[in-house]
């Protein structure tokens, strides 16, 4: 059971946070000009990394806000969070420290 | 000779495989040596003779889902296209262990699936009802007949979502996932099949349309057909072929309790109050319950879900209480969007695929190996795999298994 | 024979205990274990083994004893504790365990519970090194958490008589614990075993509260707690485990390992055997043979290696105890019990000729195993110490350290100084500065001579009664069967000889076990490993973990503000969600009886469809939409055009998922020209507003909209039926409620005494109808007054079932009910709420897909049985002829919803049909019990389709 | 002819009541060191708003407080509180007889593209005293409590047991505490409260250190 860094609220318990999956997979500008392949790779295609990847976060039980992170898949461990919009970090092959603060920010 | 080493159950043979060394080349490479590479290996001998074959596994062989499952067999599933698979598979299941000539403890002891609102009961009854025109055996039992085929359930009204009845299907039930590995293999090594472990495929090479062979850590071998049998890992393999699959793997964890005397009859099913058990044959309690909801591949889960998981087997089992967690582990399960498996052609004219099993891999074993195996050696998908096509996700045909769990008004 | 001894123990000698072994009453004192108490009164033997039935005797003193599984039957059925951890009391009764455990019959009485705990540092074991640890840490002003499985602190020093500045070490051990009683910010606890090394500092810990008072164990007590610590650093100080040499029947009761000897001498006052053997391959099995000596024993040694370490030697030589080097035992004799050993020479691994001597206790050591289990759980990797014969910690990890014997420093001084620099490291990676040193000072100790690495004897013979786990009655027969059939992974010989499975979790077997088939494949240990560690460290009880999530508790209760006026009506309540929601308000008449659900269904559904009645809607969804964008965002999510809802005015809309199936339904009612209100079904609430917060948060931030729960803010009250309309008049009398002036879904905000109040004419039945919403504090009075208003009007409170009959006959769909993630709105008939203008919404470009535009999709259709008076079972499968052909049998479709209609003087049902809007009037037939029943296809909508009674 | 209706005015008064009212003598006998009372009066306004913009400076001048904007955190206003929930919300809480003018407020963050939403109803409070707080707490809520990290200040979202809450810190180390809940879920934690202080009535066989008051 992790603690996953809020942007905003700091590391809390991996249950106060909902999971989203790949992140940056922006909805199609035009979905009316897809074929039907290219639209079903939105709906129902991602990737599926074994290793760091970026993917989405929603913390549920407090702000509520939606954030992405890098995360290892193979140990679970997290990289870094960032904020939706924020540039994509480097996968800083140091993981996030333990945190300094306590568990409430 | 020593008798088995626990309380009665039987003792494995004392000649399983040879480990050999890779040969440059097969008629057909099965990646992937866990139970439906197994079984693909098996079927291709007995069914079609075909036995230049190698299963490459990258670690042990059998030691990735197929060692890691809850072992539990059924086939009463809502549609058509799954039921007519797990069907087969489960038929297959009642003479593998004469087939194999190994005692894979196959116990028809029976599921229930337990229904706890409303819209449980309705969508119990639509399943039992497609499941017998199916079919398959399946009957829709009242709170009172799940008392009576599984006594230790708390069937009283005043818990937090009693329990208003079940779907029961008496042929289903559990195996020993290991017994029944072991028995695939020495058939498939016995057949002249190489069973090749620690050997990890990095890469392959192409040419055009075709895969000519895969380059692995045991060096490279060349192929003429190839079967993707890797499970949680198959992303990771079509990455490298250069087409895309809907899988996303995640943990999905199991747990054991130490060895009880019998008191659990059948295998009871419950996704209201979520866990499903089943006693295995040497005693121990076996559980699981749902997949984690992050994508991972660390074979271990989040411990908040052994914790809701035991709440639920304690709520619905109060003899449970002072049953003991021995060990808890985790697998990778593969899932896709319609949480049906995808078993057929790709786009490289010689390979086939065989994922997207989720939580229903052990289950399927000798049913998909049976097909997988047809579709190799004929070129041809068999009825039983051709919905699980890897297009069905463009034309919008799926087989969702997932739709039917939504809460009602 | 094994007896009490006086003047030795950390015993209260004063009282004593009884209980009842395997039929057979004993006694013991406070301070006993079941084993040391056993084992005082000369009981050696205490279960048969699993598979082969062969007597069996206690090995340890801990966790890792492999033998001494008991049932305890009092006070209450637990099926697996072991005799040498579970704490005596008064009034126990258990008996051996032959391999399976029994559960009680009767629910369990005991409370549990779980504690959260926070730490800059949680230190398990509070052993020498542990206590180091701790004191250092908590003299830098940390925050330390310091879990021991043990009833009082001090580890190995309970078990032994080290002496530490001089005095007894365990006076060290009682300051060091007053210490930290002191430290504000320090929290000890005995009795609790940390069964987990989770991610980011997590450990999970079990503490056995009141098992050791037995039935006085106060009720109002959890029996057991798992505490959750979450640390910034984890210590583990978890000591060694010491593993015996595998020789020809080397199970038989009285064959203890050296350390546990010394254990049951000095903390539990039993000698454990007068005339003792000492078989050893490692130095520290001479401390148990001269102690034991020293309490009487005549005690002779046979040490492995070529020659035994001088130190030692001439202390035993001084104590005159007889030390043979270069000697191993080859059997030990004895059927029952031992009774002698069979000894031999023992040179460049040869095994020479040698003779008996007669023992009644022979004592073992082959080395020690590091508990590293919390460390590997923790992602660490191992590495195999070729010194020591087992596996150590490999690479250090960021915030799981360990000490002392744990990582293979193994006399008191190192455990001393390694406990100190773990707790230095911690500080200074938290930047605290580290206090000054203040180790006590430990008597000197010879030095650690090398230990000899011998798995087991080599003697000829089929291994066959040469036992590797104990407790799976797994021999060296069962290893070289495995490897001989091809086994070459230790995860396959585990699993083909079971060693390794069982409540020990190999940890005397582990390391044996991977020396032995590294010999056999001449491949070397390293290169074999162990099996994987996984949590627990120990068996941890199912109502443990479930803690106080049981009954009512297990799932919050949800219940809306009216609750308890429905509770007080005789309302049977039915689960939806987490929600309790009135089903149906059965009449209780004067002679108790009650009525039945159908006849409750039939009266509250002709109160509706003739007179009024009330139902209690505030289950369903509230989502405020507020900003210059709330009509853009409504747009791109519902299916139908939101943006163009006129002030005061209600729309149904359906909302999809991408993939085009229905996602929820409900109304929306534009308040202002910057604010909606939007409710959705009871089950889409949460489902709804994150799937609205998810696209508005990550795909259209520049959208100026704000959400806002508001479910619990409104409650709201369905006023439905032909005299709703005076009922509703009544209560807010400063609206005009004329069909003229309040028309179909409209809104017309009021107040009632000072309450504000929104009506609207929303419609969920077909009959006219007003919601009445109102803020939930003044709820409950609301309801009451409008049933005080419609009392003369025999307003009829009315539930789910009764909402389920009225919407069914009007044809709306249920969403959850009439869809299961698979259908479309086009499927059910709502195409007309599905915009053609809108360039994109969420949904649409899947409407185009092949499988969308299907002429076979599954409709949603009315049906009615050609028997009026037989209801069809809802989830019924519809097929093509009346006559069943063999399976596999094409489906057409299925019932999803069917009832008896008061209004139609009928059963009725909605059904999904294959191509269904094309087949009205045609005949299907319904699977019920194996027989088929005829029924005809008509529209969804079967009462009033022309919609005449909607405004009164 | 219809039958006469009742007057309204002939009818009682319409009288707001919290969600807690069938648990207020239950929740009253609670054993010493831990009392528990509701108060569903407070008036509470969800605000969204840029935390940066001209609209924020006009709130604060109407609370009489600088808007927090560190996570978890809130500020004393002349009437109540007013809470950090996000980035850009807060949720501003006033006693229910001297509440903050919801026009006025609308109006401060219109300009700016914020909001205010009455929300009120939506959550009741939960007042939890005494040296067993933080005990009962820590029986079910993950958030550290120790008063170097919980004090008059500190706001946190969390969750006890599988139930949402809102704690605000009255004192350090978690001896007062106010606590907002979903008032349909507030039955259901005040059940979980009744059912911890089970182990509260009867004095703990252990010490527990875990830096209290």
């Amino acid at each position: 059971m992790q603690l996953i860094e809020c942007p905003w609220c700091g590391p809390r318990e991996e249950v106060e946070f909902s999971y989203g999956g790949q992140a940056h997979v922006p909805y199609p500008a035009d979905p009316a000009a897809l074929g039907d392949e290219e639209w079903a790779h939105y709906v129902f295609f991602r990737d599926n990394t074994a290793g760091v990847w970026a993917e989405r976060w929603m913390h549920a039980t407090a702000c509520r806000r939606w954030f992405n992170a890098l995360r290892d898949t193979r140990t679970h461990a997290f990289l870094t969070t960032y904020r939706p919009g924020d540039p994509v970090p480097s996968p800083d092959p140091h993981p996030t420290p333990t945190p300094e603060g306590a568990a409430n920010g | 000779m020593s008798t088995a080493p626990a309380t009665g159950v039987p003792e494995h043979p004392s000649f399983l495989w040879r480990n050999p060394d890779p040969k440059p080349s097969y008629d057909v490479v099965i990646v992937g040596g866990g139970g439906h590479g197994l079984a693909t290996a098996h079927y291709l001998a007995k069914n079609h003779g075909i036995t230049n074959v190698a299963v490459l596994e990258k670690g042990w062989l059998a030691g990735g889902n197929m060692a890691r499952n809850t072992t539990l067999i059924r086939s009463n599933y809502l549609w058509d296209e799954s039921a007519a698979i797990y069907e087969h598979s489960l038929k297959l299941w009642e003479t593998l262990e004469e087939d194999l000539d190994y005692p894979i403890l196959f116990s028809q002891r029976g599921v229930l699936n337990l229904a706890h609102t409303l819209q449980d009961v309705r969508d119990s009854v639509r399943r039992v009802g497609a499941n017998v025109l199916n079919g398959v055996d399946a009957e829709w039992v009242d709170t009172a007949g799940v008392a009576e085929l599984c006594p230790i359930v708390n069937t009283s009204p005043d818990i937090r979502y009693p329990v208003l009845g079940a779907t029961y299907q008496p042929r289903a039930g559990i195996a020993k996932h290991d017994y029944v590995a072991w028995g695939l293999a020495r058939r498939a090594d016995e057949a002249g099949i190489d069973l090749i472990q620690d050997c990890e495929v990095l890469g392959f090479t192409t040419d055009g349309d075709r895969v000519t062979g895969v380059r692995t850590s045991r060096g490279d071998i060349a192929c003429g057909t190839l079967a993707l049998c890797a499970a949680g890992r198959t992303s990771t393999l079509t990455d490298e072929l250069g087409f895309r699959v809907p899988l996303q793997s995640h943990p999905l964890q199991a747990l054991v309790s130490e060895l009880l005397e019998p008191v659990h009859p059948t295998v009871v099913m419950s996704n209201a109050v979520h866990v499903y058990v089943s006693q295995a044959h040497k005693g121990e309690l076996v559980m699981g319950a749902g997949v984690d909801s992050y994508n991972g591949y660390g074979q271990r889960g989040s411990f908040h879900i052994v914790e809701r998981q035991m709440a639920a087997a304690v709520e619905l089992f109060p003899v449970f209480a002072r049953a003991h967690v021995l060990r808890t582990w985790g697998g990778v399960v593969d899932v896709t969007p319609d949480a049906s498996p995808i078993v057929g052609r790709t786009p490289y004219e010689n390979v086939y695929l065989n994922c997207g099993w989720g939580t229903g891999g052990f289950k399927a074993t000798p049913g998909v190996g049976w097909c997988l195996a047809h579709t190799v050696a004929t070129g041809e998908p068999h009825p039983y795999n051709a919905p699980f096509t890897l297009d069905r996700f463009v034309s919008g045909r799926l087989v969702d298994e997932h739709g039917a769990a939504a809460v009602a008004h | 024979m094994a007896e009490r001894v006086e003047g030795r123990g950390r015993l209260d000698r004063s009282r004593e205990l009884r209980f009842t072994f395997d039929g057979r009453e004993f006694t013991g004192h406070p301070g006993d274990t079941l084993a040391s108490a056993l084992l005082a009164a000369g009981e050696l033997t205490v279960a048969r083994s699993s598979a082969r039935g062969r007597p069996r005797g206690v090995l340890a003193a801990g966790a890792e004893e492999p033998n001494a599984l008991v049932q305890v039957e009092h006070p209450f059925p637990d099926p697996m504790q072991l005799a040498t951890t579970l704490e005596l009391f008064d009034g126990l009764v258990a008996r051996g365990l032959a391999g399976r455990g029994r559960l009680a019959d009767v629910p369990d009485p005991a409370r549990y519970d779980t504690r959260h705990a926070h730490a800059d540092v949680v230190v398990v074991g509070a052993g020498p090194a542990g206590l180091v640890a701790a004191l250092t840490a908590a003299r830098a002003g940390a925050r330390v958490v310091l879990v021991d499985e043990n009833p009082e602190p001090g580890g190995s020093l309970l078990g032994a008589d080290d002496v530490l500045d001089g005095r007894p070490a365990l006076d060290w051990v009682a300051a060091a614990r007053a210490e930290l009683a002191g430290h504000e910010d320090v929290l000890q606890l005995q009795r609790t075993t940390a069964v987990g090394s989770y991610d980011d500092g997590l450990v999970l810990a079990l503490e056995k509260r009141t098992d050791h008072l037995g039935a006085a164990a106060p009720r109002t007590l959890a029996r057991q707690r798992v505490w959750r610590i979450r640390a910034r650093h984890v210590v583990t100080a978890t000591g060694a485990y010491e593993r015996p040499v595998v020789f020809p029947d080397d199970d038989r009761p009285g064959i203890l390992l050296a350390s546990a000897a010394r254990t049951y001498l000095h903390r539990y006052g039993v000698l454990a055997g007068r005339d003792v053997v000492v078989f050893t391959c490692d130095d520290a099995a001479y401390a148990a043979a001269l102690d034991l000596a020293a309490a009487g024993a005549a005690v002779r040694v046979l040490d492995a290696r070529p020659a035994a370490p001088a130190a030692w030697a001439s202390r035993c030589t001084a104590a005159g105890v007889p030390v043979r080097a270069a000697a191993v035992v080859t059997a030990a004799l004895g059927d029952d019990r031992v009774r002698g050993v069979r000894v031999a020479d023992f040179a460049g691994g040869v095994v020479g000729t040698g003779g008996e001597v007669a023992c009644d206790l022979l004592l073992v050591s082959g080395g020690w195993n590091p508990a590293v289990q919390l460390f590997s759980q923790s992602g660490g990797s191992l590495r195999y110490d070729g010194d020591l014969g087992s596996f150590v910690p490999g690479a250090p990890l960021r915030t799981v350290h360990v000490a002392g014997a744990a990582r293979g420093e193994l006399t008191l001084a190192q455990a001393l100084r390694d406990g100190e620099r773990s707790a230095v490291d911690v500080l200074t990676a938290l930047g605290r500065p580290a206090p000054a040193s203040s180790l006590p000072d430990a008597a000197p100790a010879p030095e650690r001579s090398p230990g000899l690495l011998l798995w087991r004897v080599p003697v000829e013979g089929d291994g066959r009664d040469e036992f590797v786990d104990l407790q799976r009655d797994a021999t060296v027969a069962d290893v070289r069967r495995a490897v001989g059939a091809g086994l070459r992974s230790v995860e396959h010989v585990k699993r083909y000889t079971t060693i390794g499975t069982a409540h020990d979790q190999g940890r005397t077997s582990g390391v044996i076990t991977s020396g032995l088939v590294a010999e056999l494949l001449g491949r070397s240990v390293a290169e074999m490993g162990v099996t994987k560690h996984r949590p627990p460290t120990v068996p941890v009880a199912f109502a443990a973990l479930a803690g106080r999530n049981r009954g009512d508790l297990y799932d919050p209760v949800r219940r809306t503000a009216v609750h308890a006026w429905h509770e007080a009506h005789g309302a049977v309540f039915e689960d939806v969600g987490t929600w309790k929601r009135p089903r149906y308000y059965p009449r209780r008449s004067a002679d108790g009886s009650v009525e039945e659900m159908d006849a409750a269904v039939l009266r509250e559904c002709a109160a509706v469809r003739t007179g009024v009645g009330i139902m209690d809607g505030s289950t369903l969804g509230g989502i405020s939409v507020r900003g210059p964008d709330a009509g853009v965002l409504l747009d791109l999510l519902y299916t139908g055009v939101m943006s163009s809802l006129r002030v005061g005015s209600v729309r149904y809309g359906v909302m999809c998922g991408v993939d085009g199936t229905v996602l929820d339904d409900g109304t929306v009612l534009r308040l202002d020209e910057e604010e909606f209100l939007v409710s959705t079904t009871t089950g889409g609430a949460a489902k709804v507003l994150d799937w609205m917060e998810e696209w508005l948060q990550t795909e259209w931030p520049h959208l100026r909209v704000h959400l806002t729960s508001v479910t619990d803010q409104w409650a709201v009250f369905p006023v439905v039926g032909p005299l709703s309309r005076a009922v509703v008049g009544a209560f807010a009398p400063d609206v005009d409620v004329s069909a003229e002036a309040f028309g179909f879904m409209t809104w017309r905000a009021t107040e009632v005494g000072d309450v504000p109040v929104l009506l609207s004419r929303v419609s969920f039945s077909g009959e006219l109808a007003f919601e009445v919403m109102v803020d939930s504090r003044w709820a409950a009075a609301v309801w009451e007054r409008l049933v005080a208003i419609g009392e003369p009007h025999r307003i009829t409170p009315y539930g789910t079932e009764t909402m389920h009959v009225l919407r069914a006959e009007k044809g709306y769909p249920i969403i959850g009910q009439d869809t299961d993630g698979t259908v479309t709105p086009q499927d059910l008939g709502l195409g007309w709420a599905v915009s053609r203008k809108k360039a994109d919404f969420v949904g649409k470009r899947s409407f185009a897909r092949p499988a969308n535009l299907d002429p076979s999709r599954r409709q949603l259709v009315g049906l009615l049985p050609l028997d009026p008076d037989l209801r069809l079972p809802e989830g019924s499968q519809l097929v093509a002829a009346a006559e069943l052909p063999p399976p596999p049998v094409p489906m057409l479709g299925f019932v999803t919803s069917s009832y008896r209609s008061a209004a139609l003087g009928r059963t009725f049902a909605l059904a999904l049909v294959a191509g269904g809007r094309d087949r009205l009037g045609e005949e299907v037939f319904a699977v019920v019990d194996g027989r088929t029943v005829a029924a005809r296809i008509t529209s969804s909508v079967l009462l009033d389709p022309e919609g005449a009674r909607r405004d009164g | 002819m219809t039958a006469e209706l009742l007057r309204p005015a002939a009818l009682p008064r319409l009288a707001p009541r919290g969600p807690l009212a069938a648990w207020a003598d239950r929740l009253a006998a609670l054993p010493p060191g831990l009392s528990a009372s509701e108060d569903s009066t407070w008036q509470q306004l969800g605000v969204r708003l840029d935390p940066a913009s001209p609209g924020a400076r006009a709130v604060e001048a109407l609370l009489g407080a600088a808007l927090p904007t560190t996570p978890s955190t809130s500020a004393a206003t002349r009437e109540g509180d007013v809470v950090w929930l996000g980035p850009d919300e807060w949720l501003v809480l006033a006693p229910g007889a001297r509440p903050v003018p919801v026009p006025a407020l609308a109006d401060a963050v219109r300009a700016s593209g914020g909001s205010v939403v009455d929300v009120s109803a939506q959550r009741t409070t939960l007042r939890l005293t005494g040296p067993a707080v933080p005990d009962l707490l820590r029986g079910g809520c993950a958030v550290d409590l120790h008063r170097s990290v919980f004090a008059p200040g500190t706001a946190v979202q969390t969750s006890i047991a599988q139930i949402g809450v809102l704690l605000l810190a009255r004192a350090p180390g978690g001896t007062d505490v106010t606590v907002l809940v979903r008032s349909t879920f507030a039955g259901a934690l005040a059940d979980w409260i009744l059912d911890a202080a089970v182990e509260a009535s009867a004095p703990g066989p252990l010490d527990d250190g875990q830096g209290g008051a």
